[in-house]
Order: structure tokens, then C-alpha cells, then sequence
């Protein structure tokens, strides 16, 4: 029912027809609702979504972020992953029109939006703190974007209501904001960006401000009605899990500079150097020399890492949680100097070859968690060792 | 602004439980309301009481005081006075402060700094100070206001410009503005569009109460209107004072009319305001 | 007060950015300043010359002006009135709204909202409108107070409760009153002792302005001095009120001095609260 | 050198004894200090530190929490755990002497504080917001505890430099709150709480208002000092993982209710009932006929709970991820509809038997992975199944 209905549907194969249809793109077609539900991979072929050349941003001295390039096809979910102040907020503003650039080009479709006022770049977006009209009822909150195009009352209402509902709030269009909790809030500032039917959804940590519960049941449903427009979708975020469960791929940011772009799961299990591999998951950071010993060889990268759940542990040579991985290293002595349980997990820190390695396993049963000072032997998945560059 | 009123205060239960087994607010708030009222009930008696007189209760009641008030063309004159001058004066300042504190909060955090010292010189500079000031400043030359109601208009706009400029400021601090604007502009609205239908309306509680303030201390205002245009402009609070040699009753009777309409004027600006926003929200 | 001020006001890198590049600002401040400025400018101007008739600048500078009124017994009596009154009215206003702000924003919050609401009335009410109800009131049986200078005291502490009673209860709001009571009483410090080690010092920029301005708004008030006490007790403004048709040159050093006393009273308040929380700190 | 010290070495036995140690506390002994490093199990033979008897606080008609029985032994870190709104923060300022009690007793040591006024009773407090005085420095908020019991000022300076020491801020001692980051300014209301001694120390949420990173150093910190001057700690927390990692013991809090108190693997891995197996971790809740071909037998417990790491899945006869456990269940065929990778966790849902399971498995390798539609063999681990009264 959202979303890119009017862009035709074997959508611009030259540049010329996508910058008609995106231009057409205000003027809503009246009866782009109806060819709803599954359009999920309708432009798969009709090149980017968005591409972003050599964006820049300075503040004072100081980069905000330089040298982002990216290209981010249609319907695509994606991440921008990283700790506060690696500038990944801003890049979103950035995108939205709402802060200048210093360099670059921002591609939607083959349309270059960067000198475009926000209110003319087609891009919806939610904030952090919903950012909702406060003297408005919900409905009118959501039909804002309509109006501003002029869209006829009885349409407006009629998508208003079609939003609403597939964000669940059909029932609070008559309340104001502050009637609201925090989740209910966010649907809203959701269902506010989706009513238009934006080229782009950007996200800039919408489920940063909601308690855990919440912020679960939110972001499945996020997911799901993203997945259900073919939503190309910009979403920031500081949270790991978030950007696992969410996305088609993460741009992991650090510093103002996108680290590796990959899907979830190769940034988790890939991780290109030492600082993408800090930010992810707990990786055991070793230098060649110190996990020569585990690895069997001695590395020719400077730094390996290996991720605590791809170590296998062996007790008087038999295996704990089964079966061993094709390529093992060898079997290094190790002692186990103590257990954390995090839930689901048992984490030990283990004393081996002289280094101290976190090794995670299932917390299946009590019977088999291994107490302090227990003698193990310590394998390596040789397929999972990360060797990084320095 | 009802945002924040309906925020239900973050209480410890002790408090409210507290709260709810005695109450000594009530007898505070009992308290300061007689200290405030009293005068007023007073005046209302006065001025519906045909003799009042060493007894503690009038001798009788009458609207007769307010009936010889309203058909007096003198008092009417000086009224329209007064509401021309202190409508001139908001507007101004409405216009000047409005754009101002705005830009103050979204864009030059150093200019809010800025005009929050600069505000307080007026209340530094007492009334009779600076109309002594100005009476010099405007006494000649090119701006020889003094004696002509003109003179009124920037003199009371100096006066309320620091109590509007406070007023919006902190309603704006209120509202993310920067937020609100960056939303509505993304859906499609002009910065000047969503300003006046996504900031403004929330900016109503504020701006009211300052206006509603500014509005009933300005047409009560004696020192500056006697000082700068004196009896060539008469308006109410010059009237009010050249009637004091009248019966007591009458100046009650046109105290009371003061009153009634600035309450009048307050419940109509409040009413407007909801209305507004009702209809902005279809 | 101090924690909200040093903290950098969170504005996007565009904002900081194009501020650095162009100042409109400036103007702004400027203009504004200029506004403010010149009635105690032009004021200055006349107390210190000899002479200013119709040319753009004085004839000649002197002091004699300053030096005659500083001598005149009778403008020093005024200033001692005028002062005594100011602050014995802000003395009970503190004495009384502190503790109430304080009940009202830890305890009772329902007492806030009544005192926001009652707190508006004197402001609907102007002063000459309630000096004439005040007249009414004080002027028979046990409170027959008028015509003496203690008609002034309770007058001017509710002409100053509202401000105070705003100013106060924003600072308290700016401050978390009850994890600070907490920790303290927690540390060992009995609630008395907490509020005036914790509390008390975190309110001073709030408190120290509302005083500052209350009390210069009291020294220059004329309406009520003049008309529930008049020449009997010639406050300060009565006095200039009546010197009104002495020299502008004598009057205009008066409005100075009175500008530059209030200005120095400030500047001590201002050192005195630094100093006191520098001790209290160590 | 924290906590405890005033307690003559082998404390208390009479409850006379104990009484005149606590009522002797505030004026603290001089050469308190001296006897410093590992106290941990000073007092394990003098009873309780804590002892809650039938508390109950009501706010108008409704319970905020009732019949609250506890004993914290010396030394004990104890967490409240439970939702928002479940009463855990109230019982804690409750303990403070912040708010007043509708019933019970408050023992600590054999003292009844229960009708004491806060600043006598020898409790520390770390608050969610810091509280820290803005008007004074940190050396002075640190000191204000010891200025209200009259320290001398050398012993005063010695004892604020040592605690700073011991949270590692010591070179911030001249700064005021307001320069301080969210973290350093609770490393100061820590040290601030912890240099009067406080016989009990109760942390709100404390690390709630921090960013990830620096919450789960600061935890671990916490722990450190905590365990190294052997206070008896109580700490409220909304998020099971903290709970999970510091306690040794864990009240799990829900509706004004301790559900139960347990050791932190106790509380997850046994869950007394539905609503404690709803907290903790992601139970699949299967009722007794849902769960029978799982278990081979029909349970007499209204519902099952089945933690997603105790099932185990194979593949054509080959177990996944090794070994099964001693007493399971019969296998029985399921399909998996999706999997979420969580980055060391893989979560699949498989439709089994009518029911939906949640399976957690180690995300030890790509090549592991199980794809959609993927025929199965689901086994429980019997001993691990929970069987819960409803």
C-alpha cells in the first residue's frame, strides 16, 4: 500500500524516464494504493536506490565523516552501525537534507538530490525522540505529509486510516501525542514518514528511547513492514543485536569512515581489521605470535581473532557440545580461570599458552558447566580465525 | 504546553500518599488566595454598594455606579485609548520577538545568551528612571514624540519586549523546535509553513500567558502614560487616577470593569487559541 | 544553575558552523542594546552637563548636579525609606515562598498548580486598580494602615510573591531538589541542613535574579507609594515625582545615581554568592 | 579500607553486642582504616546483614509491594530484578528510609532500623540520576558524608583520596559534576556513597543512564570493589543480563511480589512459575498436551517450559552441535521456518509438532547453518524441562 507505487512498474531503465518519474513522485497517483502487498523486489532491476559519492562533512577542524561511498539497491535494508559521535547521525542528516554537506553527490535513483531542500527530496524519516506535532491528534499528525501535497480530504483520510492500521494504531487516532506511550509514539512517527510514500525511509535510532520489550516487539515489526513495502531503508543505530536482526547489510562506522559495508552475518564473522572486529560481538584479539600455538602456524597477518563461540573445548579428550569443526587446530592445554552465565550463554575465561581467551558455549546444564581450575583443551574452527591487517 | 501540564508529576508514593491523609497546601493556598483577593472582594462590594459605610456589610445593593460608568464618554474614550495603545505596543513586539527568540534557538545559541542580559536593563532602569530618559531622548530633534500618544507605543514596547522575549524563549525550550521543524519540512512543508502550523500553535500556552500579562500591564499602566502624554492623552489609568477626587464607589464600579475585561479578554484569547489549533489539526 | 549553563547547547554542526561565518546576531544585539540604551544614555548625557539646549551634544560637563543632589537631606531620607521598604518586603516574600516552593515541588505537587494559577492575579489585577481595593480595605478598623509606611510592606510582598514564586520554582525545577534531599539526608545531613548545603546553593542564580529584579522593580515603584502613603512617607519615586518640576539636569542625576546603585547592589550579590559557595565547598 | 570496619573483628554474637556496634558506627574509629584489603568474610558467622520482614507499602488502593520476607547475609550481592512499575525501586528507597512502610521491620545487623530516619542508618545510596551536588567539587562531594560526621579534615582528605583511588578518579577531585561524563560522575556518587562506610550499600538502577560500553565496565567495577571490601550490596536493575552477571543472589521481583529468590543460574534455569519463566530469558511455554510428544509422557504440571539452548536438533541423524544429554526426550520432527542470527547465538523457529519451538544454537560457523525449510529432529533435555504450577 506504501511506498514507491509511483514509480512505474518496470521502473526507468534510462536516467532520463526515473528523474521523470521522481520528479512526478509529489503528485501522488490516486490509484497507486491499489496494486498493494507484495512489491518487494519490483525495481530490483532499475539500478540503485541510492548512491552516495565521496560525501564529505566538515565541522570547524574536525571531520565529521569523509569518503563515504555506497551504493544501496532497492528495498534494501541497511545499518548504520557504530559507537556515538562516529558520525553516523549526522550522515542520515545528511541525506535528509538537513545538514550541509563540504563534498559529494547523493544519488536517489539516477535524481541528484544533493542541493534539493529537504521538504523536496522525497525521503522520509523517523527520530529519535518521535518528534511528533504535539498539537495534533494522530490522524493529523499522519495525514500532515498529505496535506502538504494536497491530497483530496476523503483519499487523505482513507490512507491515513490504511497506514494507521498497518502500524496497529487505528484505534488512538483520536488521541494527542502526550496519550501516548513511548512505542505507540514511535508507530505513529512511523506510519507519519510511510503515509507519503517516501523514496527512502531514513531511521536515526528510533528504538533507542523505548524499553527493552518493547524495543523487540517494535523492531520485528519495523522489519516486517519494511519487507512487506520493499521500503529501501537507511537505519541508524548503535546497537549490535539491532543491526543483526534487522538488516540486508550493515555499514559498520567508526570515526566518521564506513569500515566494511557486508551483510550481518559476514561482518560478524569477517570482521576486516581490528577495529570493526572491537566493535563486534567479543572477539580474542591475539598478535601472531601469541596464537601460533593454537592456530598450529605461525600467521602472516599481524593480528588474529577468534571469536569465542568458534573455540571448541575439550575435557580428558572429550569433546564439550560435540562434534569438532573439519579443520581444527591443534589442542592447547588450558585452564579455566572462571565462568560468567549470561542467560543463554556460559562464558569462560580460559588460561592458555599464556594468553587469556573468552570462550562462549550453550548453557545447556548445570551438570556440564566446567568450575574453576578444570583442566581443558582449547580447538580452533581454522576456517572462523579472522587474520587482520594492522 | 499541555504536553507538559498532563505529564503526570514523577512522585515518590510517600508524597502523594502523604498528600492524601492531610493537607496542609490547602490551607497555604487558602492563604495566599485571601492575601490576593481580598482586595478585589473588596472593591466589588464597594462598587455595588449604594452606602458602605462603618458597618462590616454594604447597606444595599446597586448596579447604579457601573450604569453612570458606561455611559460616560470620557471613561469610554480613555478606554479605546488604552486598547489602542497596548494592541500597537504587542504587536510590535510580537512581530520583533517572535522571529528573534526563534533564530536564537535554532540557529545562534550565543544570541539567546546574548538577549537574556540585555533584557533585564529595562528592569534595571525603573519606570519614572526611564521615563525621565526618555522624555530627554524624545524632548527634540527628529523624534519629538513627547506630549503625543505615539510616544506611548515604543516606550511600552521596551517595557514588554524582555517579558515576551523570556516568555517565548522558554516555550520554545519547551518544544524541540529543531525537531518539529526538521519533521514537518521532510513531509513536505516550507521552513515559513512549518513554522505557523507545526511550532507556532505549540508555542500557544507561552505566548499567551504573555501576551494576556503584557496586555493587562499595559493598560494599567500610570507612570509612563502621566509622565510622557499626561491629561492630552488620557487613558484609563490616567482617568482612573484624575477620578480619584470622585466617590469611592465610582472608582470601584470602573475597577471592577477593569478587571472583568481583562478576565474577559483572557478566556476569549484561550478559547481562540484551542479553536485554532482544533481547526489547524483537521 | 551552574550545571545548566556550562552545558553546551546541543545544536547541529550547521547551526555552530554558519554562525562562525556570518553573525546576524550582532545586528540583532546591537539593535536591541540601542533601543535600551539610549533613554540612560541621553539621562547620563543631561545629569552631567552644564547646559543642553538644542545642539546634539551637551555644552559643557560637570558634577555639580550629583553634588547638589547627594547633599539634599531630603533625597537622602527618601533613599533610606525607600530602601528600608524594599527590603523588608523582599525579606518576608523569601521567608515565605522558599519554604512553600520548596513543599510545593517535593511534596504537594497539586500545590504547584494552585500556586501557578493564584499567582497570576495580582498580574490581572494592575496596581492602581488593587491600591484602590487596598485603600478600601486597610483603610478602617484593625487594619487601619493607611497613610502609615506599614501599608507598603504587605503591599509590595504581594506586588513581588508571583515573581518570586516563578523564579524560585523554575530553579528548583532546573535542580533534582529530591535526589539532592535524598543523597544528603542519606550522608547523614538532617533535612535542614541538606536544604541549605545542597538545595539552597543550587537555587542562587535563580533566587539572587528574582531578588535583584524584585527589588529593583520595589525601589522604583510609584503607583502604591504615592497613592496609599503619598507625602507623608515620600519614597524615593514620590520624591522624583515631586521634583518633577526642578531642573531636568537635577532629576536626570537622581535617575543615575538610582541606575548606578542598583547596578553596584547587583555586582555584590553576585561576588557575595560566588564567595559563599566557594566556602560552602570547601 | 571501606564498609564495615567499625564491627570489633569477631562481631556480634548476642544481639546486645551487635546493637552497641551498630549505634557506635557514626562516630567512626580513627584507625578504622589501617585494617584494609580483604574483609570479604569478616562477618559470615554473625547472622544477617539485612533481614526484611513482611514489608508492605501501599499508594492509595493499590499494593506497590506486600509481604516482602528477606535475609541478606554479609557480604551478599543481591539484585532486584523485575519490570518497570514491579515495586523493586520503591522497596529499595523503602530500605533507604526515603519512603515510609504501611508494615514490617527492618533489621540490619539486629538493629530495627524500620523507624529511623534516613541519615541514621548507616546506608549508602547510588542513585540512577547520579545526584550528585552540583555546587560542589568532586573531592567535596565526596567528602560531605564524612564533614556531617565531623571527621578531622587530614583524616577526611586521606580517607576522600583513598576512595577516589579506589574508583579511579582521583585526578578528577577539582572538577565539578558538570564536567564529568555520565560514567565518572557515578564512579563519584559510588565513592562518595562508599567513604562514610555504609554497614548495607543500595545501587537504583545506577548504570541505566550510561551508554553500553561504559555500563559494562563499570559493572564489572562495581563487582570488583564490591566483592574486594565485602559489602553487602543491594542492587536494583530492569535488565536480566546485569542481574545475570554481578549477584550472588537474585530477588526476582514482579507486581509488588518477590517470585522468587534465588542464585542468578537458579532463577534462570529453574524458573519457580510462568510469570519468573516469562523474565528470564525466551522459555518456550508449551501447556502439558503441547509438550507430550516432546517429553515422551504426559506431564501432570499445567505448562512446560523449555529453555531454547537445552533443546537439541539433528540433522538426518546426526546431531547438531555433538553430544545429547543423559535423559532425553523422543525425537520428534520439525521444520525450520526461520533462523536469526544474534551474533554468538543462532536462533531458529521451528514448527514442530504443532507448536513453535525457539532453538539456540552456538553461531560457531557459517557453513552450520541450517536454511529455511530444513527438515529436523528436536530432543529435549528431560532433566532440563521445568514443569510449572499455574
Amino acid at each position: 500500500m506504501m511506498a514507491a507505487t509511483t514509480r512505474p512498474p518496470s521502473s526507468a531503465t534510462t536516467p532520463k524516464a526515473s528523474q521523470a518519474a521522481y520528479r512526478q513522485q509529489p503528485a501522488i497517483a490516486s490509484g497507486a494504493t491499489a496494486a498493494s502487498a507484495s512489491r518487494h523486489t519490483d525495481h530490483a532491476s532499475s539500478g540503485n536506490a541510492i548512491s552516495l559519492k565521496g560525501l564529505a562533512k566538515r565541522f570547524g577542524d574536525t571531520d565529521v565523516f569523509a569518503n563515504i561511498d555506497a551504493d544501496i539497491a532497492h528495498g534494501e535494508f541497511i545499518t548504520l552501525l557504530g559507537p556515538s559521535g562516529c558520525g553516523k547521525s549526522t550522515l542520515l542528516r545528511a541525506i535528509a537534507g538537513l545538514t550541509s554537506l563540504n563534498a559529494g553527490q547523493i544519488l536517489v535513483g539516477d535524481t541528484d538530490i544533493t542541493h534539493l531542500p529537504p521538504q523536496r527530496r522525497g525521503v522520509g524519516m523517523v527520530f529519535q525522540h518521535y518528534a511528533l506535532f504535539p498539537n495534533m491528534k494522530v490522524a493529523d499528525n499522519v495525514a500532515f505529509g498529505l496535506r502538504m501535497q494536497k491530497v483530496p480530504s476523503d483519499e487523505r483520510a482513507r490512507r491515513v486510516d490504511e497506514v494507521l492500521r498497518l502500524v496497529e494504531m487505528q484505534d488512538q487516532a483520536h488521541k494527542f501525542p502526550h496519550q501516548l506511550s513511548g512505542g505507540q509514539c514511535q508507530r505513529v512517527a512511523l506510519a507519519r514518514s510511510l503515509v507519503v510514500e517516501p523514496r527512502v525511509l531514513l531511521m536515526d535510532e528510533p528504538l533507542s528511547a523505548l524499553d527493552a520489550r518493547i524495543r523487540k516487539h517494535l523492531r520485528d515489526q519495523i522489519r516486517e513492514i519494511q519487507t512487506s513495502l520493499g521500503l529501501t531503508t537507511l537505519f541508524v543505530t548503535h546497537d549490535q543485536e539491532e543491526a543483526m536482526l534487522m538488516s540486508d547489510r550493515v555499514f559498520l562506522m567508526h570515526q566518521g569512515r564506513i569500515l566494511q559495508q557486508d551483510s550481518a552475518e559476514a561482518i560478524y564473522t569477517r570482521p576486516r581489521d581490528e577495529n570493526a572486529a572491537g566493535f563486534m560481538g567479543h572477539y580474542c584479539l591475539l598478535d601472531a605470535v601469541e596464537a601460533a600455538p593454537l592456530l598450529g602456524y605461525r600467521s602472516k597477518a599481524g593480528r588474529v581473532a577468534l571469536r569465542p563461540e568458534a573455540l571448541y573445548l575439550s575435557v580428558a579428550g572429550m569433546p564439550l557440545g560435540g562434534e569438532h569443526p573439519e579443520r581444527v587446530g591443534p589442542g592447547v592445554h588450558g585452564v579455566v580461570r572462571r565462568h560468567r552465565l549470561l542467560g543463554n550463554i556460559v562464558r569462560y575465561d580460559i588460561d592458555c599458552a599464556g594468553v587469556s581467551l573468552t570462550v562462549d558455549t550453550l548453557n545447556r546444564s548445570a551438570r556440564t558447566l566446567l568450575p574453576q581450575g578444570q583442566q581443558v583443551t582449547v580447538h580452533v574452527d581454522l576456517d572462523e580465525v579472522q587474520e587482520l591487517d594492522t | 504546553m499541555a504536553h507538559a501540564d498532563t505529564m503526570p508529576a514523577h512522585k515518590s508514593p510517600t508524597a502523594a500518599s502523604l498528600s492524601a491523609t492531610f493537607n496542609p497546601y490547602s490551607w497555604v493556598v487558602g492563604g495566599v488566595f485571601a492575601v490576593l483577593a481580598l482586595p478585589l472582594v473588596a472593591t466589588l462590594g464597594y462598587a455595588l454598594a449604594t452606602r458602605w459605610g462603618a458597618t462590616l456589610t454594604p447597606d444595599g445593593l446597586t448596579l447604579a455606579w457601573f450604569i453612570e460608568l458606561w455611559t460616560t464618554p470620557r471613561f469610554l474614550a480613555a478606554f479605546a485609548r488604552s486598547l489602542f495603545i497596548a494592541v500597537g505596543a504587542l504587536a510590535l513586539s510580537l512581530a520583533l520577538v517572535l522571529p528573534v527568540a526563534l533564530l536564537a534557538h535554532t540557529r545562534y545559541p550565543r544570541l539567546d545568551r546574548w538577549m537574556n542580559t540585555l533584557i533585564l536593563m529595562p528592569f534595571a532602569v525603573p519606570p519614572v528612571v526611564s521615563s525621565v530618559g526618555l522624555l530627554q531622548l524624545y524632548a527634540g530633534g527628529p523624534l519629538a514624540l513627547v506630549g503625543t500618544p505615539w510616544i506611548l507605543i515604543p516606550t511600552y514596547f521596551t517595557i514588554v519586549l524582555p517579558f515576551m522575549y523570556r516568555a517565548i524563549a522558554n516555550s520554545l525550550r519547551a518544544v524541540d523546535v529543531q525537531s518539529l521543524m526538521d519533521a514537518a519540512q521532510l513531509l513536505g512543508a516550507g521552513p515559513v509553513k512549518a513554522f505557523f502550523l507545526v511550532v507556532l500553535p505549540n508555542l500557544r500556552g507561552g505566548v499567551q500567558i504573555a501576551v494576556f500579562l503584557s496586555f493587562s500591564f499595559l493598560v494599567g499602566e500610570f507612570v509612563f502614560a502621566n509622565m510622557l502624554v499626561g491629561t492630552r492623552f488620557e487613558t484609563l489609568q490616567v482617568y482612573l487616577n484624575n477620578m480619584r477626587g470622585a466617590s469611592g464607589h465610582f472608582t470601584s464600579a470602573l475597577v471592577i470593569t477593569l478587571f472583568v475585561f481583562t478576565l474577559i479578554l483572557t478566556w476569549l484569547g484561550n478559547r481562540q487559541a484551542e479553536h485554532t489549533i482544533t481547526e489547524a489539526a483537521r
